[in-house]
């Protein structure tokens, strides 16, 4: 998709205002999966607002993002940057074949403990 | 009939770029009473109503109408051209077609179409206008400055120095504002004391100025140069006249628990207390809501070592009535509460403070005795970490924080960071900084100073969060150059707080009914142009109530606007609005409607002797207005049942008719 | 006092325990919570996309259920609380609901009012009420709350606490008699469902938080999420991690019964 | 044929203190709004009479708006609350006569609202033309 | 409660005539039928027992009156009010529109008063003659035989139907004893007329405006209109204007009126009394009244003299204009 479109389209489905951004960082630096991530949020931001969105299609950064909202909370312009991470995510996972977890994948990654709201959550983020 | 001039102006491509000048002025020349029309590139330059004169001249006009910007702009420029030209200055018009028209519409056709109809507008208005002579009304010559920071003092000592007595308001025991609190000053590193106290002094000294402390404004009526204010002197128990300001009062005074104002709570008090060595007035106050002998009657210690007999526990509030020319309002800034910001931590370790609890850290007359120790178990600090913008430049969808930018603490911030490597060379200090903005005279090099001369490291990006454990603040941040998170263990952090202006702003404005932002920052008169004066004739701005601004920036300020009050005070008599109601003695009522509502007190009755046609005589009550007291707000002539109250300038077929214009 | 009640999957399976005690210290409270029928799984996480409405429709399900019974909707799970709560928000945009409407076929317009649990203690029944009940206050305790993320934000939404220094667990730690821990993460995130495919990511996160209340002098943790728990345990915490309702219980002495 | 698409016709009053600066903000921030709007100046916005609204409507407005500062902030004190009973009765009466309620509006815009101003005209109207041409009150005598 | 008769009404007259406490009476003098008594000032004992009549079509406020004939007049003037009365009379006192030290007023009892085309309505055309026996009327015509007997309250003029208040609040003397103020329905019709939807009110306003013949009856005899000079007759208000020439005309002069006197209004109702057009003028001033209660708290103007009129006073408090519809769509 152009480049642009797909600007517009992920902010359509966020409703996230990375215009609003003054470049500060504070996203990045409350977020607690910063390490995990390749492309940080703040980058994400960034990133989406030259249209540069491609590299982030394809980077296991989307898949990092606990969605815990504290960069949307703490964000001084009310980016909400939590949600272009998702919607980024969502455009990657809604493409046919695209699902980043199947039910086979899930056996193995079970043990006694885990509650059923890991597993639904999980589904709910990374498949469609 | 009138015989108008139209003058329609280009400003440049201002307004030539959206609407066809040519167009308008040819569109208006056929409306009635218009015998000339002319436009021109600049109608406010000298060439442009040198236009103007000889328009009136050559074709004897006796109505002009502009359009042009918005009157508030340039309304009374236009009046002095008729006036120069020998009309009376009332006969001006101006039609918006600049900031109503040209700025907000995109195409010419449209933009075009409605500055003829706004221009005939004010044809249609002008056709009815009539000359008006303004009243004229003494000057009180005094001034009232509110506030006695370091904008209030340096606008009363200015005004006081011309000649005209000053009366400053404070609400504090002592004048002296933030500034008093302040250790150094950028970006020149003068000891804030050493340059204001002298200034203090200087007030208490002077002849022409009185300080009401422990005061503030309670009511304000009248209009420019006739002020009647009325000013509460809160009870300090203390008789200002009589205390030496010994201070054995405060030694001996055993409610030695009330936190310290003056030093943001990092210290105590007692109930009685002088908020600091250099105060001025150096007086005792009572604290009533801490002192035990006012609650409880118990104590009454202080009366006891007083040897000057200056305690009067039944003292009370008092209220004075005085009258000024003008005021000024000087009633500054606060930094803003950090409750919404608590992933810094602030309520949460005594350690995360704000930049001006770390002024009075460092300041030899704080609570450490300018010794830089941690509040928390005062140990020297190693590594403290300062925020940079913490509640400034928010956007309003966040729901917290200011918009805008508070303008001092890049530069107080790299003060605080040098002063800090310069007396503690072993600690590591951090700035995380969005941006840093220095433009001042020697701001940069200041700042560049602070890098580079001593090591402060100043890393771009945001702190996130700041946990407290054990000791130590976890500081968890970004480093955006190096793309890193990074993590430190600090002693200590700092946070540059967001200015807001003083919470007595708002009901205060409201009082001087002068208008104010969405901040809650006094408006000014014209952002450029009249930056010191309030829309509000005889208010006018020093410091920041107007907006965050430094130490050199409130004192030219301050400077200007005594100047204007000083312009103001000078004069014997002021020319008054002319534009005030008038009531038609032969259909006026008497029915007392106008004078409920008029909010001056303008409106009087009479009863008067009418001659009837049958040649009986007839006497009846009806009103009068005093021009000198109206202000021409127009309540008063909806009132009216009979429409014999109309309002000069604004009268009710004037409006009409530009009803009638646009409806057309 | 009656409520509507969404339980919520993970409740019914692995977190029994913070079930059960929450409905035998309503009963204790006076307090009667009536489950919605027939609910169904809130999905665990709110989908923040706008364009996204399958996701929700088993929330709004629930919350028109509580609405038409004329009852206020309570729930336990913090994960159950944000989904159903920001799905309550969503629907108040005329835009959104009037999509979501047509799907479900009746009218709902997102005016259901949601309790947490913890708020139904303050807001409803009231701290001071519950302090009068505790027959075995748990004193001396040194009790670390832990709000992850799920309860506080987005604040604009939850509006629960202040999301930066929350206290209503620390009134409630209070107020059944034991003594709150202070300590600042305890509003980060433990990890979340990222525990499922990245352990390790769960594992820094867990310990941030857990690492922090020892450190800070706590005692045991609490908590009001099975996923924050089952994290924190899993990742080794050094203390024990309980659910709130199981204090609530002990405290009212309703939890062997 | 062509047809011309329909532009109403709106008078706003705006008081010279809060709202008519408002409306000179909204222009030195070139925040668009439609030309249909045009402004009369008035001192205060209980300068205006019922009678000018009316009149307004006689001569073909389709709609009326009255600008004035927010409550509290009155230039003159109190200028804005005799404003906000005088129109709460007028309009409620208008609404009683069957007119429609769109047509008529009171606004607070402070001068620092410019933002608020443009939005407001573009709100009121986009409103009024929704509503078509002003049937009810307009006076075809006044037309040429 | 003592009813009152012509007789009384005379006494007193002549009495105080010939004690010198007043110089003239205001009263009501016969006209060519039983029905078209006039309000005249009398000033003759002579003049009172020949021409003096008080019967039940004495319907007429004679507050207004005083304005005009207390202005110039050396001495006191008697006046008889009617409870509804006595409050325009409070009202124009309020406005200083006359000098109290002027004015006698005597308070009469006052059970309503008929409406001659009710009347009409009943007996016909050709009404010769009407004799009043306690509450009945006996009705001749020239078209029918006998007399028809009808009852005062079946033909009361409307407003008495919903009479707000049978209270004297000014008097120097009362005729027997005090009434009380009433619990009236007279909001019902105007809330009706709110539960209409607005294109149902645009129809049924028109249909009555439009009958209007710009007669200024209605403004002629309202107490409250007493401007020195009216806007309607003023060449520069902008407004000025004679006859009726298209709905709008009748629209804009009918809601001006009203506007003039809201808040000042005290719903005496002699507006509609007497619109030849019989246009129910009052359900506009009540709208106002109605309005008023609504929003600004119970206010009844002259019911007190001095007090402060609803449109020139305020509080911080007050209902936004674009909030003021909710009222009615309650009551819808």
């Amino acid at each position: 998709m152009d480049n642009n479109l797909l600007k517009e389209e992920l902010i359509r489905i966020s409703g996230a205002k990375p215009v609003k951004c003054m470049s500060c960082g504070k996203c990045s630096a409350t977020c607690p999966a910063y390490e995990q991530m390749e492309y940080h949020p703040h980058q994400f931001v960034n990133m989406i607002a030259n249209g540069d969105i491609e590299p982030l299609l394809n980077s296991k950064s989307i898949y990092k993002c606990l969605t815990c909202f504290a960069c949307v909370d703490r964000c001084p312009r009310g980016v909400e940057p939590a949600k272009l991470v998702e919607a980024v995510r969502l455009v990657s996972v809604r493409k046919q074949g695209n699902n980043h977890l199947t039910a086979n994948d899930i056996p193995q990654l079970l043990d006694e403990e885990i509650p059923q709201q890991a597993l639904v959550s999980a589904f709910r983020k990374y498949t469609k | 009939m009138q015989r108008i001039g139209v003058f329609v102006c280009w400003c440049g491509s201002n307004i030539a770029g959206t609407v066809d000048v040519k167009a308008v002025a040819e569109a208006l020349k056929n409306e009635p009473g218009v015998v000339y029309s002319a436009n021109y590139q600049y109608m406010c330059s000298q060439a442009g109503q040198n236009m103007i004169i000889e328009a009136v001249k050559e074709h004897k006009l006796t109505g002009i109408v502009v359009c042009s910007c918005s009157p508030r702009m340039h309304e009374a420029t236009f009046r002095k051209t008729a006036e120069a030209a020998g009309l009376n200055p009332y006969m001006v018009e101006i039609a918006n077609i600049r900031e109503q028209c040209s700025w907000v519409h995109k195409d010419m056709a449209t933009g075009t179409e409605k500055a003829i109809i706004l221009g005939k507008a004010a044809v249609a208005k002008v056709n009815l206008n009539a000359p008006l002579t303004p009243g004229e009304s003494p000057v009180t010559k005094r001034a009232l400055v509110i506030g006695g920071g370091i904008a209030g003092i340096q606008t009363a000592l200015d005004i006081a120095e011309a000649g005209f007595p000053v009366d400053i308001v404070e609400k504090n025991p002592t004048i002296g504002g933030k500034m008093a609190q302040l250790d150094k000053t950028f970006p020149t590193l003068d000891c804030a004391a050493c340059i204001l106290t002298p200034k203090m002094v200087d007030v208490a000294q002077h002849e022409k100025i009185r300080i009401f402390s422990y005061s503030e404004v309670e009511d304000v009526t009248g209009f420019v140069g006739n002020f009647d204010v009325k000013i509460k002197k809160r009870a300090r128990f203390v008789k200002e006249d009589v205390c030496t300001g010994c201070g054995a009062c405060v030694e001996k005074c055993p409610m030695k628990k009330i936190p310290n104002e003056f030093n943001l709570g990092m210290n105590n008090r007692t109930a009685i207390y002088i908020p600091f060595a250099q105060a001025v007035p150096k007086v005792a106050t009572i604290d009533a809501n801490a002192c035990n002998m006012i609650k409880n009657g118990k104590c009454g210690i202080c009366s006891k070592v007083c040897t000057a007999g200056a305690i009067d526990y039944t003292q009370k509030d008092e209220i004075i009535s005085e009258k000024y020319g003008a005021i000024v309002v000087a009633t500054g800034f606060n930094p803003i509460s950090m409750d919404k910001f608590d992933e810094f931590a602030y309520n949460q370790s005594k350690d995360v403070i704000t930049s001006l609890e770390f002024e009075r850290l460092t300041n030899a007359a704080g609570p450490t005795a300018g010794k830089l120790l941690r509040p928390s178990d005062l140990e020297h600090p190693h590594t403290i970490v300062f925020v940079q913008c913490v509640g400034s430049r928010c956007a309003s969808c966040a729901e917290k924080g200011k918009e805008y930018c508070s303008k001092i603490c890049c530069m107080y911030t790299a003060k605080h960071a040098m002063l800090t490597r310069d007396k503690y060379p072993d600690t590591e200090v951090y700035v995380f900084y969005i941006d840093v903005r220095t433009p001042g005279k020697n701001f940069d090099e200041f700042y560049r100073r602070a890098v580079e001369e001593y090591g402060v490291k100043y890393i771009k990006g945001m702190v996130g969060k700041v946990s407290p454990e054990g000791k130590k603040l976890k500081v968890q941040a970004s480093d955006l150059l190096n793309n890193k998170q990074i993590k430190i263990d600090a002693d200590l952090v700092v946070l540059a707080a967001a200015i807001e202006p003083d919470k007595s702003a708002r009901p205060l404005a409201t009082k001087l009914t002068a208008s104010m932002d969405t901040n809650d920052f006094f408006t000014e008169a014209h952002p450029k142009l009249r930056p010191v004066e309030s829309p509000t004739a005889g208010v006018f701005l020093s410091g920041a109530c107007q907006g965050p601004k430094d130490i050199p920036e409130t004192v030219s300020q301050a400077s200007a606007a005594a100047a204007k009050v000083i312009g103001l005070l000078v004069k014997d008599k002021l020319k008054g609005n002319p534009c005030v109601a008038r009531s038609n003695e032969l259909m006026c009522n008497g029915c007392s409607s106008c004078e409920r509502v008029c909010p001056y007190g303008a409106i009087t009755y009479e009863d008067k002797e009418f001659r009837m046609p049958d040649r009986t005589t007839k006497v009846r009550r009806i009103a009068k207005v005093n021009p000198a007291v109206c202000q021409g707000c127009g309540a008063c002539t909806v009132a009216c049942p009979s429409g014999a109250m109309d309002l000069q300038g604004f009268a009710n077929n004037q409006i009409m008719a530009e009803v009638d214009a646009i409806c057309k | 006092m009656k409520f509507s009640y969404y339980p919520g999957c993970t409740l019914k399976n692995k977190a029994k325990d913070l079930d059960e005690y929450a409905r035998k210290s309503a009963l204790a409270l006076g307090v009667e919570l009536e489950e919605i029928e027939n609910w169904q799984c809130c999905g665990g996480v709110f989908t923040t996309a706008k364009d996204e409405i399958a996701t929700k429709l088993s929330s709004v399900r629930a919350l028109k259920q509580a609405q038409d019974k004329g009852y206020d909707l309570v729930t336990v799970c913090s994960a159950c609380h944000n989904v159903i709560k920001q799905t309550n928000f969503a629907m108040q945009d005329e835009e959104f609901a009037s999509k979501v409407n047509n799907y479900n076929g009746e009218v709902y317009d997102g005016s259901t009012k949601v309790y947490h649990y913890l708020e139904l203690l303050r807001d409803v029944i009231g701290f001071d009420k519950v302090k009068e009940k505790v027959v075995n206050p748990l004193k001396g305790k040194k009790i670390a709350p832990y709000y992850g993320c799920l309860l506080l934000r987005p604040n604009g939404v939850m509006k629960m606490d202040d999301p930066e220094n929350p206290k209503i667990m620390e009134d409630f730690i209070r107020a059944i008699g034991a003594d709150p821990v202070y300590y600042a993460n305890r509003n980060e995130c433990c990890g979340g469902y990222v525990a499922l495919e990245d352990a390790e990511q769960a594992k820094q996160s867990s310990n941030r938080v857990s690492n922090n209340a020892v450190n800070c002098g706590a005692e045991v943790i609490v908590t009001a999420c099975p996923l924050c728990k089952y994290n924190l345990v899993k990742n080794g915490s050094k203390i024990p991690v309980i659910y709130f309702t199981e204090l609530l219980a002990e405290a009212l002495g309703v939890k062997e019964n | 044929m062509q047809v011309e698409e329909y532009k109403p016709l709106i008078v706003a009053f705006c008081c010279n203190w809060c709202s008519y600066a408002g409306a000179d903000l909204a222009g030195n921030n070139r925040l668009n709004y439609p030309a249909d709007v045009k402004i009369i100046r008035v001192p205060c916005s209980c300068r205006v009479n019922p009678m000018f609204i009316l009149r307004a409507f006689q001569r073909g407005a389709d709609g009326v708006i009255l600008c004035g500062c927010h409550p509290g902030d009155c230039h003159y004190t109190s200028g804005n609350y005799y404003t906000r009973r005088r129109m709460a009765l007028l309009f409620s009466m208008l609404d009683y006569l069957g007119i429609e309620r769109e047509r008529t509006r009171v606004e607070w815009v402070s001068a620092a609202e410019g933002a608020k101003f443009a939005a407001t005209m573009n709100d009121f109207a986009q409103k009024v033309a929704s509503l078509g041409k002003n049937k009810r009150l307009e006076d075809l005598r006044c037309k040429k | 409660m003592q009813k009152v008769s012509r007789e009384i009404l005379v006494d007193k007259a002549i009495s105080l005539l010939n004690q010198g406490v007043v110089k003239a009476v205001f009263g009501w003098r016969k006209g060519e039928f039983d029905y078209d008594v006039t309000p005249a000032v009398f000033t003759t004992e002579k003049d009172i027992k020949e021409n003096f009549v008080f019967n039940g079509f004495c319907g007429a406020n004679f507050s207004k009156y005083l304005v005009a004939k207390t202005v110039n007049f050396d001495g006191k003037i008697l006046v008889f009010l009617k409870s509804c009365d006595t409050y325009s009379f409070n009202q124009l006192l309020t406005e200083h529109r006359f000098d109290r030290e002027k004015v006698y007023a005597v308070g009469i009892p006052c059970d309503g008063m008929a409406d001659i085309s009710k009347v009409k309505e009943i007996a016909g055309d050709g009404v010769s003659k009407i004799d009043f026996e306690g509450d009945m009327m006996k009705v001749t015509t020239l078209y029918q035989d006998e007399p028809v007997e009808i009852k005062l309250g079946d033909v009361l003029l409307e407003r008495c139907y919903n009479c707000k208040s049978k209270k004297h609040v000014a008097y120097d003397e009362l005729i027997g004893e005090d009434g009380e103020v009433l619990d009236s329905n007279r909001f019902d019709e105007v809330a009706k007329l709110e539960a209409m939807t607005p294109d149902e009110r645009f129809a049924f306003w028109q249909g009555e405006l439009s009958k209007c013949l710009r007669c200024n009856a209605c403004r002629d005899v309202c107490p409250a209109c007493t401007c020195e000079k009216c806007v309607f007759d003023n060449p520069n208000s902008g407004v000025e204007n004679k006859a009726a020439a298209n709905s709008f005309e009748e629209k804009m002069f009918h809601i001006i009126r009203a506007f003039h006197v809201a808040g000042r209004c005290t719903d005496c109702g002699e507006c509609s009394r007497v619109c030849p057009q019989n246009i129910p003028l009052h359900l506009l001033n009540r709208k106002f009244i109605k309005d008023i209660n609504q929003f600004y708290g119970e206010y009844q103007a002259g019911e007190q003299v001095g007090s402060r009129a609803p449109l020139v006073n305020y509080t911080t408090e007050d209902v936004e204009p674009c909030d003021v519809f909710k009222g009615g769509e309650e009551n819808a």
